[in-house]
């Protein structure tokens, strides 16, 4: 049964989760750390079955990582992006590959990039990089210009 | 006893570890397409266990975007698929300006569908081409090449570049179509479908194929939505979906696009829906030919060297050859991108799909069961 | 003649008393072999000389006599077992010198029963002597091993009924035909075909049942695979190369004297019904032989399975009942002693040094073992009947006879095992001596003289058979020409069969290999000097195997080596189940006879006291 | 003059062996980055690079030629180095596109480096990003020409200066002491979680 | 000395065919691919670059096995009746040939697997399983016509077939050269038989670690086995020949038929390719074996 978006922001307001209407086919919603798998079990269970990606954005101002997990319904044709803001200090957040098994590699992407930490997800290890030493590269206090220019001796072009 | 034979080989391995052996199946392997490796744990030709092994094209993708204006990244971005790089540029545009909230020109929207097909072909041949390698007819490897780069000669003539093409940018694309170029993009055509009978007969309708192929990597129906496969693959699987439908982006709404399904999802299943893809894209491209509109090829959005964005985020999908291909673009509000996620359609078959299909599988028919799932490493890496 | 059987039986009393004395017990070993084959050798040619001791006692109507005699082919048989004997005796000083058990003793007492057999002039000689061998090999195989205890009772308990069903054979043979002395049974066997062929054929399968069961042909291979895994090695070595021709050597003297002179009508122009039973029989044992040595994970085991599979080819030359086919088994014979003893010694210094007869836990032995490399790589090439080796000259008589006889369907199933012989063989080297040598063999070393001697001794003697047939074909010749046969096959480098223009010269093959060698040389010094690097520098796909936690052990491919191919057998394997049947079997027979388990318990002592008493009841039964 | 005296040593059997290399060269393809895609164009039908004799080959024991085919990111790196060292010789090398000259694209990536030739020895640089199938055919045949005329060998280069290519590669695959990022935050995220390894 | 002058001559002329052979079929593949392809003459320009290089070997069973392949062929060749001349006259039997050509693939078996890389091992394992799989109905076929003429002589049965087309075993047993046909595409290791060196799944399987002058022996061993391969098809289907020229003609007819399937076939996997060989070449073979013997 297809949902239109209005019903779905309707129900998803009804269980208390703040809503956005961004596009056509797109809405955006912020949920609490604590509330994470609660909510995404919730959309999973009226049909968003498809675990598009996570990814993770780097509030540094505000001293806060933006974990976004995108969760499209094939159904409903509405693309969900769920936020979740969890402190920089304390990255921790409770893995989904309960949920959807891809999103242990999303998840150790993002470990690698963020140093955030998932909850529960038993094989962190490095994905794509070997013998990293410096700060998780896709932190914003991370200057990869400077990086490359001290490793790699890169000229820095104006 | 209704043990399988593979179930007694991994208790074999638990019992004496000395019968495992590994074998190291890439980077620099002639049957991985890319530069992307599997550290197989085998026993006998049969694998018991896989460890893949990415970020060999790890370049940093995401950070760099973020040290780039708006309009310099598009040099940047249809690198992140070497084979397919359109929908990158293109989702990478329709994000901003989602941010933007602008509706640019309709010819712009079908010179942009028309880039797409066009790179989906190129990339569909090129597919074709590794599979065919993968199983040793290099006949067709040879031919479906040199055909993609018919494709490629027109792709020169649009854009100026054959692989790299940095057509579209926010706001439209950044030219209009030579004269004399409508005529020749109907004749490759014309060629191609011609030359689909002789694929057929060398490749899709080989008995040795058939043989090679039939069950191999099976995924079912609800699998290929719970793993997250998008694209030809998830469409082999029996499921109706396609991005160009429903989320519909350029100028697909104005077009009929046919979604094609098969049942089987297995290896022999994904072969033939990209042929049949192919078919259909040839007829795409073809009607998007006739009813493209005249008029403006982009919106004026002033310098696009000073372009800011406003403050916000989108996400933006394209259906590329290998499935969905995602830009999640947040923007501050300044020159430069806050931050650019990409979500590569290779992913949940690379290195999940990896996982559950490659045990039990013989070494034999890894790199046709890569082919056959159009695994592009580089999408995975970022 | 009779001083050749008491020196193995003296010989086996003096080293029963001194058994502590290993140096000595086996250098009396050795010694009385070197007389033994003395002794054969001063035989030859002498082939009236009989020894027959004459009693009044009659069964069933059959006068009782006890004899020996000179018979020709008996003299090849022994003979050259006497020869690899003492090669293999060589090779046991060194490799007994630090071992648990003491198989010299037994091992002489099987030797007296080997040569019993093998100059037994009646039927009551011979089963005296088969049994005798049958019970000293299960002391030789448990040899002090709680773990060989059951491949070794599922060996007794085969050789009984083998045992049973040939003193039936006898009994019925001795009440028909009023005779126990082997030749004149056979004469008169024939002419029993005419009278009553229910009880001819009855005791044609009887005793063929027998000797079948001895030789491991189909069905009854399983034994051969239990019991090799878990002998002694040295002893291995003359069990596989020796002992399993006990069943061929009645085959040649009493079944194909029988069924080639019978008149049975033709199938297809070709054969007799009866030659198509040992044929297919035959057939059977080759091919089944050869698939299970393939998939063995064991190289003893394997080899075992091997020997099978080269009973199956003998049995096919005798199928033929064409005189090339029959020379070519005999002559199979003496080269599968041959190949077969180079092949186990050298698996014998290889589980000396290492411990281990698992092939997946081995490899890469060639660095540390260069000698016994080219032994068992020699070895490897005779068995797969490559030409400058031994091995192929049989093997292209029995094909030459099958293909003149027009038994096709035997000829491709020879085809078969010989190319899938092949296969299995050089999956042994493989995983034995190429590849990655584990970190654990690292300080493994070339066995001491005393064991490399011997194998270097075998490498020659497969080349000299190899290169000049006629050392074993020009007394094959002479003893069959004593027996009555016309023939004339071979020269001393030439081999011959009825076919036209079917002459080869293995001394021309050997020079064309020779010049190949000179050319191929040639051209290897033309090109560019290389360079030895390691072992593990390999291509992983621009790896680092050790990163990724591999080991030489973990990059060795040799477990389930024909994996593909295998499965495609799987299912024909899963319903052969005449091997849980013997087993059952085998299992069962320690409640028939408890007295066997208690002897065993009680330990050498009793085992040497069991011996004499049975020895003693022999002699008692022969000089009676 | 120095040159020609140098030729001048050079005898008919070497002429020879060179015209047979020249004529035979058989290239292990890393497929690193965008370059890749530009390979098979030029040995398939339309180009058609085998004319030359020249031929893709599986492993590095085989091949003459190595081609870096785009930026090489530091896990490549290390295996190209590993590849490179199993090739027997003579051997050259061929990078492509301006990735392997200074970075190209990627100069300021934090994973790719920016001059190959540091870390290996390259014979040719082929121009471009990314290079047309018609330069990399232009590059094979100068190739062949600096192999006629005995050039090519910047292999014995990296003989000579073995110390200054393995240093360098020490540095940016980190095989001595971690020489990146302040102590500091090094030992802050060593605290925090110990899935970073030094 | 004249009899070794003569066999050094045969193996060279042997090796100048192979490698001619070799060439003129990359080319003929090049032009089935629409390419230009190499020059003729390519293979001797590989095979002189590789024996110039530097080469690797992991240990002296490398050497020792390259030398022996190339050997076990070269003196197969000899056997093999070249238009009824050979080397040393001898009788060139059909059963010595078979078991002679084994050697060269113990060679190079062992060269390869005593790389110690597991590729190689699985290389040579298929290599080893095709052998199988092609041997026995190649056997087949060559068993029906031995019976046929009553000899085992290579030589004779050429001879036999003399005067005209018509009397040549090809046109009188069609099946039979069917299916020795098919097996031999197997025996050269073509597509779709080629399942020990491919490429895409274990990286040339047995060559993978030979390189220099060790992959040039493997060329020429390659070469020899192309001319024995040839040679025993043309003496036994197409009746010898009557000089040379005609001989080696013939021979590149075979050579032809193989390449042109080896340029539009994927492989089979390689059980799936011994449950082809023992099903459809064997059939036919029995039948023509059935038709021969009633």
């Amino acid at each position: 049964m297809k949902l239109d978006k209005e019903s779905i922001i309707e129900l998803l307001n009804q269980k208390g989760v703040e809503v956005l209407d961004l596009y056509p086919n797109q809405i955006s919603v912020n949920i609490k750390k604590d509330n994470l798998l609660n909510h995404l079990v919730f959309l999973r269970s009226i049909g968003f079955d498809h675990l598009s990606f996570i990814n993770a954005v780097d509030f540094i101002d505000e001293g806060e990582f933006e974990l976004v997990y995108h969760v499209w319904s094939y159904t409903h044709k509405i693309h969900v992006l769920n936020k979740v803001r969890i402190s920089r200090n304390n990255p921790v957040i409770p893995t989904i590959v309960n949920l959807w098994e891809q999103a242990q590699f999303y998840e150790q992407e993002i470990h690698e990039f963020f140093g955030i930490i998932f909850e529960g997800n038993k094989d962190l290890s490095p994905l794509f990089l070997e013998n990293w030493v410096d700060i998780p590269p896709l932190r914003k206090d991370f200057d990869t210009k400077e990086f490359s220019v001290r490793l790699f001796g890169a000229e820095i072009r104006r | 006893m209704m043990d399988s034979p593979s179930y007694m080989l991994s208790k074999i391995a638990e019992k004496d570890n000395l019968t495992v052996y590994e074998l190291f199946f890439g980077p620099n392997h002639p049957g991985m397409h890319g530069n992307f490796g599997y550290v197989l744990e085998m026993i006998g030709t049969e694998i018991v266990k896989v460890r893949p092994n990415a970020g060999h094209l790890h370049r940093g993708f995401e950070k760099l975007m973020e040290q780039k204006l708006w309009v310099q990244n598009i040099a940047l971005v249809p690198r992140i698929c070497v084979a397919d790089p359109d929908p990158n540029e293109v989702a990478y545009c329709t994000a901003i300006e989602k941010i933007l909230r602008v509706d640019i020109p309709d010819r712009a929207k079908f010179l942009r569908t028309i880039t797409l097909e066009m790179s989906r072909l190129s990339s569909f041949l090129m597919g074709m081409g590794a599979l065919a390698a993968a199983v040793g007819l290099y006949t067709a490897m040879n031919i479906m090449t040199a055909d993609r780069d018919l494709i490629l000669d027109l792709f020169e003539w649009l854009t100026g570049a054959r692989v790299y093409h940095m057509f579209s940018i926010p706001g439209g694309v950044r030219n209009d179509l030579a004269d004399g170029f409508v005529e020749r993009l109907y004749k490759v055509l014309d060629h191609l479908e011609k030359r689909l009978i002789e694929y057929d007969k060398l490749l899709f309708e080989n008995p040795i194929i058939h043989k090679r192929l039939k069950g191999l990597g099976y995924v079912s129906k609800e699998d290929a939505v719970k793993y997250g496969l998008t694209g030809p693959n998830l469409r082999a699987s029996g499921n109706p979906y396609d991005v160009r439908v429903d989320d519909p982006y350029a100028a697909y709404p104005y077009l009929d696009v046919r979604v094609i399904t098969q049942e089987g999802g297995d290896a022999l299943t994904r072969a033939i829906q990209i042929r049949l893809e192919f078919e259909e894209t040839i007829n795409l491209i073809r009607r998007a030919l006739k009813t493209m509109p005249e008029g403006e090829i982009r919106l004026n959005l002033g310098n696009l060297s000073a372009l800011k964005v406003p403050k916000g985020e989108a996400y933006a999908k394209v259906e590329s050859s290998k499935g969905e291909f995602g830009y999640y673009v947040v923007s501050d509000g300044g020159m430069k991108p806050y931050r650019v996620a990409v979500r590569g359609p290779s992913l949940p078959a690379g290195l999940l799909l990896a996982q559950k299909h490659l045990p039990k599988m013989k070494i034999d028919d890894v790199a046709a069961w890569m082919a056959s799932l159009a695994i592009c490493p580089p999408d995975i890496d970022k | 003649m009779v001083e050749i059987l008491l020196v193995p039986l003296i010989t086996a009393f003096i080293s029963d008393i001194f058994i502590k004395n290993k140096r000595l017990v086996w250098f009396l070993f050795l010694i009385s072999n070197g007389y033994i084959l003395y002794k054969l050798y001063s035989l030859y040619g002498k082939w009236d000389l009989t020894y027959i001791l004459n009693t009044d006692y009659q069964i069933f109507g059959a006068k009782l006599s006890l004899g020996l005699s000179n018979n020709p082919l008996g003299w090849y048989f022994a003979f050259f077992s006497a020869v690899v004997t003492l090669v293999i005796a060589i090779f046991s000083i060194g490799f007994n010198t630090n071992s648990k058990g003491n198989v010299a003793p037994i091992w002489m007492l099987i030797i007296f029963a080997n040569l019993g057999i093998f100059y037994a002039a009646d039927w009551i000689t011979f089963f005296m002597m088969w049994e005798l061998m049958g019970w000293t090999s299960f002391f030789a195989i448990t040899n002090g091993n709680t773990k060989a205890l059951d491949g070794a009772k599922y060996y007794l308990a085969l050789s009984l009924l083998g045992g049973s069903s040939m003193l039936i054979a006898i009994l019925l043979l001795g009440a028909y035909t009023k005779t126990f002395i082997i030749i004149t049974s056979a004469y008169r066997l024939i002419q029993l075909f005419n009278l009553a062929e229910g009880v001819f054929t009855t005791i044609l399968l009887l005793f063929i049942m027998a000797f079948f069961i001895k030789s491991a042909i189909f069905p009854f291979y399983m034994w051969p695979s239990k019991v090799y895994a878990v002998g002694p090695e040295d002893y291995i070595a003359f069990m596989s190369s020796v002992m399993i021709k006990y069943g061929i050597y009645p085959m040649a003297i009493f079944i194909v004297p029988v069924i080639g002179n019978l008149q049975l009508p033709k199938i297809f122009n070709a054969g007799n019904w009866m030659q198509y039973f040992i044929g297919y029989l035959g057939a059977l044992s080759a091919v089944v032989g050869t698939l299970l040595a393939m998939f063995q994970t064991d190289m003893k085991k394997l080899f075992a399975y091997s020997s099978v599979a080269n009973m199956g080819y003998i049995l096919l030359g005798f199928a033929s009942m064409s005189i090339v086919g029959f020379e070519g088994s005999l002559f199979h014979v003496v080269n599968h002693i041959v190949l077969k003893a180079a092949i186990f010694l050298s698996l014998a210094a290889v589980v000396y040094r290492t411990g281990e007869s698992e092939m997946h836990k081995l490899g890469g032995l060639v660095y540390k073992m260069p000698i016994t490399f080219l032994t068992f790589l020699f070895g490897i090439i005779a068995a797969a009947g490559i030409p400058p080796l031994n091995g192929f000259g049989s093997k292209w008589m029995i094909i030459q006879a099958l293909m003149e006889k027009k038994m096709v369907v035997l000829v491709i199933s020879m085809v078969f095992a010989s190319t899938g012989a092949f296969m299995y063989l050089f999956r042994a080297l493989v995983s034995i001596f190429l590849g990655q040598l584990p970190e654990r063999y690292k300080d493994v070393k070339e066995v001491p003289y005393t064991m490399s001697i011997p194998m270097i001794i075998m490498m020659g003697l497969m080349l000299l058979i190899g290169v000049v047939p006629g050392v074993v074909m020009k007394p094959l010749t002479i003893a069959l020409d004593a027996l009555g046969y016309k023939v004339d096959i071979a020269t001393w480098t030439t081999l011959s069969s009825s076919f036209k223009n079917a002459t080869i010269d293995l001394k021309i093959v050997f020079y064309m290999f020779a010049m190949g060698i000179v050319v191929a040389a040639l051209m290897y010094l033309f090109g560019n000097k290389s360079e030895t690097i390691p072992q593990h520098d390999n291509y992983t796909a621009g790896e680092n195997p050790i990163e990724w936690g591999v080991d030489a052990d973990k990059f060795n491919y040799s477990y389930s080596f024909y994996q593909p191919f295998k499965e495609m057998f799987d299912p024909l394997f899963e319903r052969i189940s005449i091997d849980r049947f013997f087993s059952s079997i085998g299992k069962n027979f320690e409640y028939i006879s408890p007295t066997i388990q208690g002897l065993y318990k009680r330990g050498e002592g009793a085992v040497l006291l069991f011996s004499i008493g049975v020895l003693l009841f022999i002699l008692g039964g022969w000089i009676l | 003059m120095e040159d020609l005296k140098a030729n001048d040593k050079r005898s008919y059997i070497d002429n020879l062996i060179d015209f047979f290399r020249k004529r035979s060269i058989w290239m292990l393809h890393y497929c690193t980055g965008c370059g890749a895609v530009e390979l098979p164009p030029s040995m398939t039908s339309r180009w058609d690079i085998e004319r030359f004799g020249i031929v893709p080959m599986a492993t590095p024991r085989q091949a003459d030629v190595l081609l870096v085919t785009g930026y090489v990111s530091l896990k490549t790196l290390k295996r190209i180095i590993k590849i490179y060292e199993q090739m027997p010789e003579p051997k050259w090398v061929l990078a492509f596109g301006s990735c392997t000259v200074n970075g190209g694209i990627y100069w300021d990536s934090y994973n790719t480096i920016t001059n190959l030739a540091e870390y290996i020895p390259v014979d040719i640089t082929v121009s471009g990003c990314m290079p047309r199938p018609e330069a990399v055919i232009d590059a094979l045949q100068t190739l062949m020409e600096m192999i006629q005329s005995g050039e090519g060998g910047a292999y014995k280069k990296y003989k000579e200066n073995y110390e200054y290519y393995k240093k360098n590669q020490d540095r940016v695959l980190r095989k001595t002491a971690p020489i990146l990022g302040s102590s500091e935050t090094e030992s802050i995220y060593q605290e925090k979680e110990g899935n970073y390894e030094t | 000395m004249i009899a070794a002058i003569r066999v050094f001559g045969y193996s060279l002329f042997a090796i100048f065919i192979g490698l001619l052979f070799m060439g003129i079929g990359r080319k003929i593949i090049a032009r089935i691919q629409l390419r230009l392809g190499p020059p003729f003459y390519q293979a001797f320009l590989d095979v002189g670059k590789l024996f110039a290089r530097k080469s690797i070997t992991h240990n002296f069973v490398m050497d020792l096995g390259m030398i022996m392949s190339l050997a076990g062929l070269l003196s197969t060749m000899l056997f093999v009746p070249v238009a009824g001349h050979m080397a040393i006259k001898t009788s060139s039997n059909l059963i010595l040939i078979i078991y002679l050509m084994a050697i060269g693939h113990l060679g190079m078996a062992m060269a390869a697997a005593a790389s110690g890389n597991p590729n190689a091992t699985i290389g040579v394992s298929r290599a080893l399983t095709m052998m199988l799989g092609y041997e026995i109905p190649f056997f087949t076929v060559m068993l029906g016509l031995i019976i046929f003429n009553g000899t085992s002589s290579l030589e004779l049965i050429a001879q036999s077939q003399a005067g005209g087309i018509l009397n040549w075993n090809m046109v009188k047993f069609p099946l039979g050269f069917l299916a020795a046909e098919i097996a031999l595409q197997a025996i050269m290791g073509e597509k779709p038989f080629d399942a020990m060196v491919a490429p895409a799944e274990i990286a040339s399987g047995p060559m993978v670690e030979l390189g220099g002058k060790y992959l040039g022996l493997a060329f020429l061993t390659h070469a020899v086995s192309i001319f024995v391969e040839t040679g025993i098809m043309v003496n036994l289907f197409m009746g010898g020949a009557s000089n040379v020229f005609t001989f080696v003609l013939k021979q590149f007819e075979i050579y032809l038929i193989t390449i042109l399937i080896e340029a539009v076939f994927p492989r089979f996997r390689i059980e799936q390719a011994v449950k082809f060989l023992w099903t459809v070449p064997m059939s036919i073979a029995v039948v023509q074996l059935a038709i021969i013997l009633l």
